[in-house]
């Protein structure tokens, strides 16, 4: 455990405002808070990204995460007006606790198993800058993840297709 | 696939933490799904699932200075877009006929 | 890491099949929007690129896209599947959804890049490939299953599916992460490379929960027992055609996506505790499907249950895992494709439609009203049961074989046990087919051509392999042999 | 098709002439009864005539069960291949089956019955899958051709049976099947227990009692007394043995004519058939042990058996249970194993099939004119149905065990060949011939003799021409076995003398494990 | 004559001709008569005659050639010295599996031909007595073809050279006894009288199978050569059979054919039977096979003389227990048929001291006696149409003479006043009894003679003698029967009188030429000498217990006159001096009630339970149970899908969650 540094310090910040907000996320009664709260963990993620060697990543986060799906979401719930969610009280006991047990469960057994874990050594190469780590990825992407990408581009617009499709009313 | 991860600085925080932060976050994504009610918050819990899957393959890829964990992650973020997308045209479409989206009063078909 | 798009020629011939399907179905949907005329020749038009797709992965093998796809007799094996599958949905189902106006081209081009994904996600040299393709394929799954958007229980199963599959991909993905987070890799070859070295199979919890999340995303696709939920309900609401690919073709991708992880990892066979596991997974999976069915009367419900139960009799051969074992699956696979389609498609045409609940007792005396649809109604059933001369007999036999052959007798009891149990429901459906009069007076939907040829097929498959299976064998044998190189 | 009686496919002929039969039925357009009767008639006779032939060119003497042999790869990578041969006990069986099948359609084609086509083809299919069992040589190849009889049972039960059809076809079906597939367990096991000892994939009967013999697969005694367990179980349940009998009851009574006479001629045997062929050959050791477990059962499953039939009021079901107590009699016979006791088994294996068939078959006349099985129903009727009350003596004789007719050579083989192994199993099985009396002139007399009771008899007609012309060749056959059985007894000697065991054999490790009489 | 198998094979034959066509005659009828009552009719006369002729016919011809066969046999081995060896005709194997071979062969020897000599002489006159007798019947062919199964029986039986064979007709015959006892299918009680029959003969049967198997045990073979070895105690080795045991079972199987204690209740029933048959079958020939299977296998039983002793025990028992039922009845064919079931008992007794040829001597006389008493009663049942109780009869000395003379003197033969048939054979038996010192067993004879004389007398008393009771009109109709009848009466009477002369013993200056005659095939065992002048002494008692018996029958009933209540007044004072014990033997002991109570009825309420109790609850219990069990299993696990999409949620990360913990602790 090396000495408190500056990025230690925003590892802690970042990581209570994740974890802080996403527990708000579920607790939240109301749709819409859930959504702003799950914004703010979004944010805390982007920082790890960054912290991570990771910047690029971390843009898509806060604009593909925060800025568009969530704005999406938003967007539904005013569709449907969702203003309140069902009060909890008249829910599933049962679900609740047994809901509650097993993630308490499996997020104890997981991380256990993350801190028991052997963990491999890092690679520690020279300082550089990041610079070419968008290059990289744009190479990679052409290359490598060729397929991958083609794929994903017809996932899209099956997505789109399907989106489309549902929203419609009428049938014609 | 290859793909070095482009030289950084060796890491000042224990990626122990980063995992434990990311299972942490699964779990209480988990949590979200089993506990809320509205379709369309359990769909957001399951969001924050995927992120801290990403969380956990930023950190890998960071430990083993490789690119492919970016890549994925990259790929993840769109697929999950796509899949918001079509899941919230089902809750609309949904909604459209049964005026509601709490999962508790969707049961037409069971046992 | 090869230079800036380098890709050569080979490379997308091996990936024709799913190109194929994929601007057939881009074209379909061109024509659903400039000339929906032609609505009444989207299916042919969907079936032509069937073939062709056929045709176009004939000969391909190998590694492509530097190891992005990998083509063995395996994953032909599985594309065959998938196109057969889509095929049989197509043939069946385009009569009836010209009938209630459903026939728009999405439906058609959903189901061909489902296929594409399927057939994607199997030859998947990476992990991550695999998760795209399956992604593709969930996703048009989600859609169609809710086709009949204006039918609360269609939507309900769309809602559900889409959920649960969400869950499920998340769970997948987090193993992913972990197997890649421990192991340095996603790519099969790889990934093998690495499990094969000595040493490194030393014990890791933290990689045993990845895999099993693995396993677990990959057991809700197939709908074992606990992460079946869904099916039931699905089933129920989803479009029957469209069930009879989702309840076929799926599910025998997400096998042979397993069959191929577990290989990768566990290259020298299935020791403890992925076998046993495996096993449970079965066991739970047969007993509750089983006996499950046994108490429904929804008959899509009734198959939902069995089917689960069938995918039990798979994971014998998954727990089994030596070569006959899979090649075991692949036949089963294979049988349970053209049994379960005929099922639903025979249940289809002995239907008043698709907005009507397809009730067990509004079988009673059709086998005289409709005799070709109950005739292979009744044969699928009998498949099912795992009697011979058919193909589920076949199936099952190679399944069992390779178990005993491997250690598993008490596995194989449980699953006779099964089989004596499904057999109190198939042969229900028989009983009201042709030993009861009718109770109420059902207004069955009309004959037409293409579901016919599709009943007078399957028919002869179940019929054929289950006489002359040695054509089948060959093949299977040739995919698991392409897999295990055993 | 080749008629020459060494053809190659003169089994395969004789197999699936019937299924091809019944697939031109199925693809013949409309409901023509005529049709259908004459598709049937012909096809079975047909049948018959294939198997008339292949007696005529069957050599008793020759060695093993390699008559008439066929040997081809089905499925090679498993070694199951379409192996088929005949000795002269499934040959007896064989023309048995043939003959009764003949019968049922001529008594089909006199009788008023709905959806004829349908009934007709599956009878025929039902006679290919015993005729398949008979000649199947590969174990798989065996399994088929046995499931392969469930369906066609579950259908003629089930649409053309009485009112608790339902209820009894699936018991039939359930119970079963609930045998075989252990046995289809056990078969797949020994498979794997035989490519570990001798390194060869194979299903093959031949193979596999070969190296049972030769002890050359080591199984350690529990293994084979569970191998042993399944198959006895597959076969006792069809036999039936006491307790795994109470299906027949309830499946005789509710089948339509043909069915219980298929069932009680032929299906029954092929549970004994299969002790003879597979359990006893490829198991010898446990069934030496536990063969005397099964003498209990069956010594028990005869009394037993009489005991019920003889509180019957349904004269099918008295049948059914004469049935449970005479097929106990032929697995005690197969139990005893000495040359006498294993003759009388095969005899009267045939005999009560044509005996009982025969019952079934006069039994299903009175049904078919007065929709009762009720002896009450009846009742003084022998001035009204002369013939019939003359054929149903006959049977009932048979039945008995009239020295003349066929029933006794069988029961006095079989009971003197257990007399050699242990006199105090003779002594108890030989009760069965006084129970038999009793229940079975009961039978008669309450039928047939005494006043006329019901006005309703008054106008029954006797049996007609088609029914007449199915009965008779079974009179025939029980009254020719019964004054010269030299002809069968020389026909099955040769397999006979494969399977008899020393007089001792039965006991041998017997008394312990099993508290015989003594 | 060397095809003896035609000897049986022609009323065989008879019997298919007279079956089909009184079978296609029946349909043709029911077709006729279909829906309306079946009015009894007699045939028309070219029916009759065909049948007659066939019937009398085949039989007839069968007794010819018989003694064609048999007479030079016998004169042939009268003149050698020790008897002739056997005639044994092989015809073909019928049976050959495993250690039993079975042929089909027939043997001609000195039992055999004494049996053949008046089962064909009786069994043809009884045919053409039935010609007149049956000529009302509407079952004239039925009748005729069963009469005709039965001689093919009766001789295969005689003639077969081996038990099995033997068997044959064994059952055969019980076969046709069950058939014509219950000739008269339409009355329940003849129906269940012939079922009874057959069934108590099966009882004996059983043990006869075992003892047959028992002789292939002991001796390798059941050809009657066997005899030959146990003459010589050539015993095979290794048997695991005592001789005692199979000479039980074999005598088991004589009891139920010959009507012995306690398998004898059948014979009074088989009374129910036309009254032709029971003079052939339940009189002269069927039941006397037991006699004949013991005589057969003497030297057998002569190796276990426990056995032999037990036999004539049982014989002796049965004799004066049926002798006292005789007393009290009042059915006229019951009093005979009492009386058979005594005479038996006298027979076995002779065989069980080892008098066999004494046994077979008097097999031989009462067949004739027996017969003309049975053919007289259906004489004076025909004359009285068809009343058979004595209490209605009376004075009809005078209506029947031909009848009366000649059931007179049989009945006086039965009794055993000398010089008739009935007295030499008695009197042999209860000579050989006291020679062989059983004096119990020959007080017991004694005793009995005294019974048969009086219950004998008793019968012909009131049959005959006194004034008519009875309704007048009926007597007064009483007419003699036509020749057809009455010829086979005074054949039977005349050869009843004489037939005792080929048994004349030493003591009376005879030479119990049948004795010998029946040495050559029957064993003849060692037992004790008497002077002739005790044995002289002997039959002077036993005449004059007879006497006294026929006395004392006289003075109870002779004078019987008046109406019924006369007689059943007599029958009282019966009682009056004989106390409860008269009452019980009038009521036969309770005998078939006793069956009945501990026998018949627990048998039918255990079938019963064992089907519905057994089969219906248990086993199909446990069956269905399970069944049960395994839908109520579906119908509760079925909620486990709870159509909450939480709960699938729930289960599949719990079943994530388990299955981690699960590798891990793996």
């Amino acid at each position: 455990m090396p000495a408190l540094s500056g990025e230690l310090v925003v590892f802690t910040i970042a990581s209570i405002l994740a974890i802080g907000f996403a527990l708000a996320m579920v607790l939240q009664k109301t749709p819409v808070r859930s959504v702003l709260s799950l914004v703010v963990t979004f944010f805390g993620l982007a920082i790890f990204s960054i912290q991570l060697a990771a910047p690029f990543i971390a843009v898509l986060q806060v604009f593909v995460y925060a800025g568009a799906i969530l704005v999406l979401f938003l967007f539904v719930i005013m569709l449907l007006n969702l203003s309140q969610e069902a009060t909890e009280e008249d829910a599933r006991p049962i679900q609740r606790r047994l809901g509650f047990v097993a993630a308490l469960a499996l997020g104890g057994v997981l991380s256990g198993a993350a801190l028991r874990a052997p963990m491999p050594k890092g690679v520690a190469p020279a300082i550089t800058p990041l610079a070419d780590e968008i290059p990289m990825i744009g190479r990679l992407l052409f290359s490598d993840y060729l397929l991958a990408f083609e794929a994903l581009s017809f996932l899209l617009l099956v997505a789109a297709v399907g989106a489309l499709l549902l929203s419609k009313r009428r049938f014609e | 696939m290859t793909g070095a991860l482009p030289g950084v600085a060796p890491m000042a925080v224990p990626p122990g933490a980063y995992l434990v932060v990311g299972t942490l976050l699964f779990a209480i994504g988990l949590a979200g799904t089993l506990l809320k009610r509205n379709a369309l918050s359990i769909f957001l819990s399951i969001e924050l699932m995927m992120n801290a899957v990403n969380l956990l393959f930023l950190t890998y890829a960071r430990m083993r200075g490789d690119m492919a964990g970016q890549m994925i992650v990259f790929f993840v973020i769109a697929i999950a877009a796509a899949e918001a997308s079509v899941g919230l045209a089902i809750f609309v479409a949904l909604f459209r006929v049964r005026r509601t989206v709490d999962v508790d009063e969707i049961a037409l078909l069971k046992w | 890491m090869t230079g800036f798009l380098h890709v050569t020629g080979a490379d997308f011939a091996a990936v024709a099949p799913e190109m194929v399907l994929c601007l057939a179905a881009a074209l379909i949907l061109l024509l659903d929007a400039f000339a929906r005329p032609l609505r009444a020749f989207f299916p042919y038009v969907a079936l032509l690129s069937l073939a062709i797709a056929n045709l176009a992965g004939r000969d391909t093998a190998g590694i492509f896209f530097s190891g992005a796809v990998e083509t063995t007799g395996f994953t032909r094996y599985m594309e065959l599947v998938a196109l057969g599958a889509v095929a049989l949905a197509i043939l069946g189902g385009a009569a009836m959804l010209e009938r209630d106006k459903r026939n728009q081209g999405e439906f058609y081009a959903l189901l061909l890049f489902s296929a594409a994904g399927l057939i994607l996600m199997v030859r998947g040299g990476d992990l991550l490939v695999v998760f795209i393709g399956l992604e593709l394929m969930s996703l048009c799954l989600y859609v169609l299953a809710a086709w009949y958007r204006d039918l609360s229980a269609a939507t309900e199963a769309g809602l559900k599916y889409f959920l649960m599959g969400a869950l499920a991909s998340a769970f997948l993905l987090y193993g992913v992460a972990t197997i890649y987070g421990r192991l340095g890799t996603t790519s099969f070859t790889r990934l093998q490379g690495i499990a094969s070295a000595p040493g490194l199979v030393a014990f890791d919890t933290m990689l045993a929960a990845g895999i099993l999340a693995v396993v677990a995303g990959l057991a809700f696709k197939i709908a074992l027992v606990p992460f079946h939920g869904w099916a039931p309900d699905v089933y129920q609401g989803m479009t029957t055609p469209a069930v009879a690919f989702l309840s076929t073709a799926p599910k025998a991708g997400a096998v042979l996506v397993l069959a191929r992880v577990l290989h990768a990892l566990f290259p020298a066979g299935l020791g403890d505790p992925w076998r046993p596991l495996l096993a449970i997974l079965a066991a739970l999976s047969i007993l509750f499907g089983n006996v499950v069915a046994l108490s429904q009367r929804d008959l899509k419900r009734m198959l939902a249950y069995s089917g689960i139960a069938q995918m039990g009799y798979v994971a014998i051969g998954l727990a089994t895992f030596t070569s006959d074992a899979l090649e075991g699956v692949c036949v089963f696979l294979a049988g349970y494709l053209v049994t379960n389609a005929a099922a639903f498609l025979a249940l289809g045409a002995l239907s008043s439609g698709e907005t009507e609940p397809k009730l067990l007792t509004d079988l009673s005396g059709l086998g005289r009203r409709r005799p070709l649809a109950a005739t292979v109604l009744t044969l699928s059933m009998i498949s099912l049961t795992g009697l011979p001369p058919t193909v589920g007999f076949i199936g099952k036999l190679l399944v069992f074989r390779a178990a005993v052959d491997g250690g598993l007798v008490p596995l194989t009891i449980i699953g006779v046990f099964g089989s004596l149990v499904s057999v109190g429901y198939y042969l229900r459906v028989v009983y009201h087919l042709w030993m009861k009069d009718p109770v109420r007076e059902v207004s069955l939907v009309p004959d037409d051509i293409l579901s016919g040829a599709a009943f007078i097929l399957t028919a002869a498959l179940m019929l054929f392999w289950g006489v002359f299976p040695r054509a089948l064998l060959d093949v299977a044998r040739q995919a698991a042999f392409a897999l295990t190189g055993r | 098709m080749n008629f020459h009686p060494l053809g190659a496919d003169l089994l395969t002929t004789l197999v699936f002439l019937p299924a091809v039969g019944a697939l031109f039925l199925a693809l013949l357009p409309g409901e023509s009864k005529a049709a259908a009767k004459a598709v049937g008639i012909v096809t079975s006779v047909l049948t018959f005539g294939v198997s008339a032939v292949m007696l005529r060119g069957f050599d008793p003497a020759a060695p093993g069960i390699t008559g008439f042999a066929i040997d081809r790869a089905w499925i090679p990578r498993f070694g199951v291949r379409y192996q088929l041969g005949v000795d002269g006990l499934a040959v007896a069986l064989i023309l048995l089956t043939t003959v009764l099948s003949v019968s049922v359609l001529l008594v089909a084609c006199g009788q008023k019955i709905d959806r004829l086509k349908g009934y007709v083809a599956a009878f025929l299919v039902l006679e290919t899958g015993m005729l398949g069992s008979l000649v199947a040589l590969d174990m798989l190849l065996f399994y088929v051709f046995w499931e392969v009889m469930l369906i066609p049972m579950y259908f003629i039960i089930g649409i053309w049976g009485g009112k608790r059809r339902i209820y009894a076809t699936m018991k039939f079906f359930l119970f079963t099947m609930a045998g075989s597939l252990l046995m289809f367990i056990a078969i797949l096991y020994t498979a794997n227990v035989h490519s570990r000892s001798t390194g060869i994939q194979t299903f093959s009967l031949v193979e596999w009692v070969r190296a049972a013999s030769s002890g050359a697969w080591g199984l350690d005694p529990g293994a084979e007394a569970l191998l042993f367990g399944a198959f006895a179980l597959a076969f006792l349940v069809k036999v039936p043995l006491w307790p795994l009998h109470t299906w027949l009851p309830d499946a005789h009574v509710e089948a339509p004519t043909g069915g219980s006479v298929i069932l009680a001629g032929v299906l029954l045997k092929l549970g004994t058939y299969g002790l003879l062929r597979f359990a006893w050959p490829l198991f010898p050791h446990a069934a030496a042990r536990y063969g005397p477990f099964l003498a209990i059962l069956a010594l028990i499953g005869i009394v037993y058996g009489a005991w019920v039939a003889a509180a019957q009021k349904d004269m099918k079901k008295l049948v059914a249970y004469s049935s449970v107590s005479h097929l106990a009699l032929v697995v005690l016979g197969i139990v005893a194993g000495t040359g006498a006791a294993l003759s009388g088994a095969i005899f009267q294996m045939v005999g009560h099939g044509l005996t009982t068939g025969l019952l079934f078959l006069l039994v299903g006349v009175l049904y078919e004119r007065r929709h009762t099985r009720e002896m009450a129903d009846y009742g003084g009727v022998a001035a009204r149905v002369p013939v019939t009350t003359a054929l149903f003596l006959i049977a009932t004789l048979g039945s008995v065990g009239l020295p003349g007719l066929n029933g006794f050579v069988g029961e006095f083989l079989i009971l003197g060949g257990v007399f050699q192994v242990k006199i105090a199993w003779a002594a108890v099985a030989a009760t069965g011939m006084i129970l038999g009396a009793i229940y079975l002139l009961t039978l008669v007399q309450k039928v047939f003799w005494g006043p006329e009771t019901v006005p309703a008899n008054r106008a029954l007609t006797d049996i007609n021409g088609w029914e007449l012309a199915g009965a008779f060749p079974l009179v025939a056959l029980i009254v020719l076995l019964g004054v010269f059985p030299g002809p069968l007894l020389n026909l099955v000697d040769g397999s006979v003398k494969n399977l008899q065991r020393p007089a001792a054999a039965a006991t041998a490790s017997a008394a312990p494990a099993a508290g015989a009489p003594r | 004559m060397n095809q003896f198998w035609l000897i049986p094979v022609l009323p065989l034959a008879g019997f298919v001709v007279n079956g089909l066509v009184a079978l296609l005659a029946a349909s043709g009828r029911a077709e006729a008569e279909r829906g309306q009552d079946q009015p009894k009719a007699r045939l028309p006369y070219g029916q009759r005659l065909f049948h007659g002729v066939v019937g009398v016919g085949s039989v007839g011809l069968a007794a010819v050639l018989s003694f064609a066969a048999l007479v030079p046999y016998v004169l042939e081995s009268l003149k050698s010295p020790e008897g002739l060896a056997p005639v044994v005709q092989h015809v073909y194997t019928w049976m050959a599996a495993g250690d039993y071979t079975v042929e089909v062969a027939f043997r001609l020897d000195a039992l055999s031909a004494l049996m053949l000599s008046f089962v064909t002489f009786v069994g043809t006159l009884i045919h053409v007595y039935s010609v007149g007798y049956m000529q009302d019947e509407e079952g004239y062919g039925r009748y005729f073809a069963y009469l005709n199964l039965f001689m093919f029986a009766m001789l295969t039986l005689v003639l077969a050279d081996n038990l099995p064979l033997l068997f044959v007709g064994w059952e055969g015959v019980g076969l046709c006894s069950y058939l014509l006892i219950g000739y008269y299918y339409d009355k329940d009680f003849a129906v269940a009288a012939g079922k009874k029959a057959f069934i108590a003969n099966r009882v004996g049967d059983l043990g006869m199978v075992l003892g047959i198997f028992g002789i292939f045990a002991l001796f390798g073979t059941a050809d009657f050569s066997f005899v030959e070895l146990a003459k010589r105690a050539a015993l095979a080795p290794g048997a695991h059979i005592s001789v005692y045991a199979v000479c039980l079972l074999l005598f088991l199987g004589a009891c139920g054919k010959s009507a012995q204690v306690p398998l004898y209740v059948w014979l009074p029933d088989a009374m129910a039977g036309p009254t032709p048959v029971s003079a052939l079958i339940h009189a002269a020939t069927m039941v006397t096979a037991g006699v004949y299977l013991v005589a057969r296998c003497s030297a057998v039983f002569v190796l276990a003389p426990d056995a032999l002793t037990l036999v004539a025990w049982i014989g002796a028992g049965t004799a004066i227990f049926a002798a006292s039922i005789g007393l009290a009845q009042n059915d006229i064919k019951k009093v005979l048929a009492y009386s058979t079931v005594s005479q038996l008992g006298y027979m076995f007794l002779a065989c069980g001291v080892g008098a066999f040829s004494a046994g077979m001597f008097h097999v031989f006389t009462h067949a004739f006696f027996k017969a003309c008493l049975f053919l007289g009663s259906g004489s004076v049942i025909m004359s009285m149409h068809h009343e058979q109780d004595m209490t209605k009869m009376g004075g009809l000395s005078s209506r029947i003479p031909q009848t009366f003379r000649t059931m007179l003197a049989a009945t006086l033969a039965i009794a055993g006043i000398f010089p008739l048939a009935g007295f030499f054979s008695k009197d042999a038996i209860l000579g050989a009894t006291a020679a062989s010192g059983h004096w119990a067993l020959y007080a017991v004879g004694l005793f009995t003679a005294g019974l048969t004389a009086f219950y004998m007398f008793r019968l012909v008393s009131m049959t005959f003698f006194g004034k008519a009771r009875g309704d007048a009109h009926a007597h007064e109709h009483a007419h003699e029967s036509p020749a057809t009848m009455t010829v086979p009466l005074w054949i039977l009477a005349a050869f009843s009188i004489v037939a005792g002369f080929l048994g004349v013993p030493a003591a009376l200056g005879g030479t119990d030429r049948i004795g010998r005659f029946l040495e050559a095939s029957v064993a003849h065992p060692e037992i004790g000498e008497m002077s002739h002048g005790v044995e002289i002494g002997l039959m002077l008692v036993s005449l004059g217990v007879a006497v006294t018996g026929l006395v004392w029958a006289w003075r109870w009933y002779g004078r019987a006159e008046g109406p019924p209540e006369a007689v059943s007044a007599q029958a009282s004072a019966f009682y009056a001096r004989t106390g409860a014990l008269g009452k019980l033997v009038a009521d036969k002991w309770n005998v078939d009630e006793g069956i009945e109570a501990l026998v018949l009825s627990p048998f039918r309420k255990i079938g019963t339970f064992l089907w519905r109790g057994f089969d219906s609850l248990v086993i199909d219990g446990i069956a269905n149970a399970s069944a049960f069990l395994v839908e109520l299993a579906g119908d509760l696990m079925r909620f486990f899908t709870t159509g909450h999409v939480r709960n699938y949620a729930l289960a599949f990360s719990l079943g994530a969650l388990v299955f981690i913990l699960y590798v891990w602790v793996r």
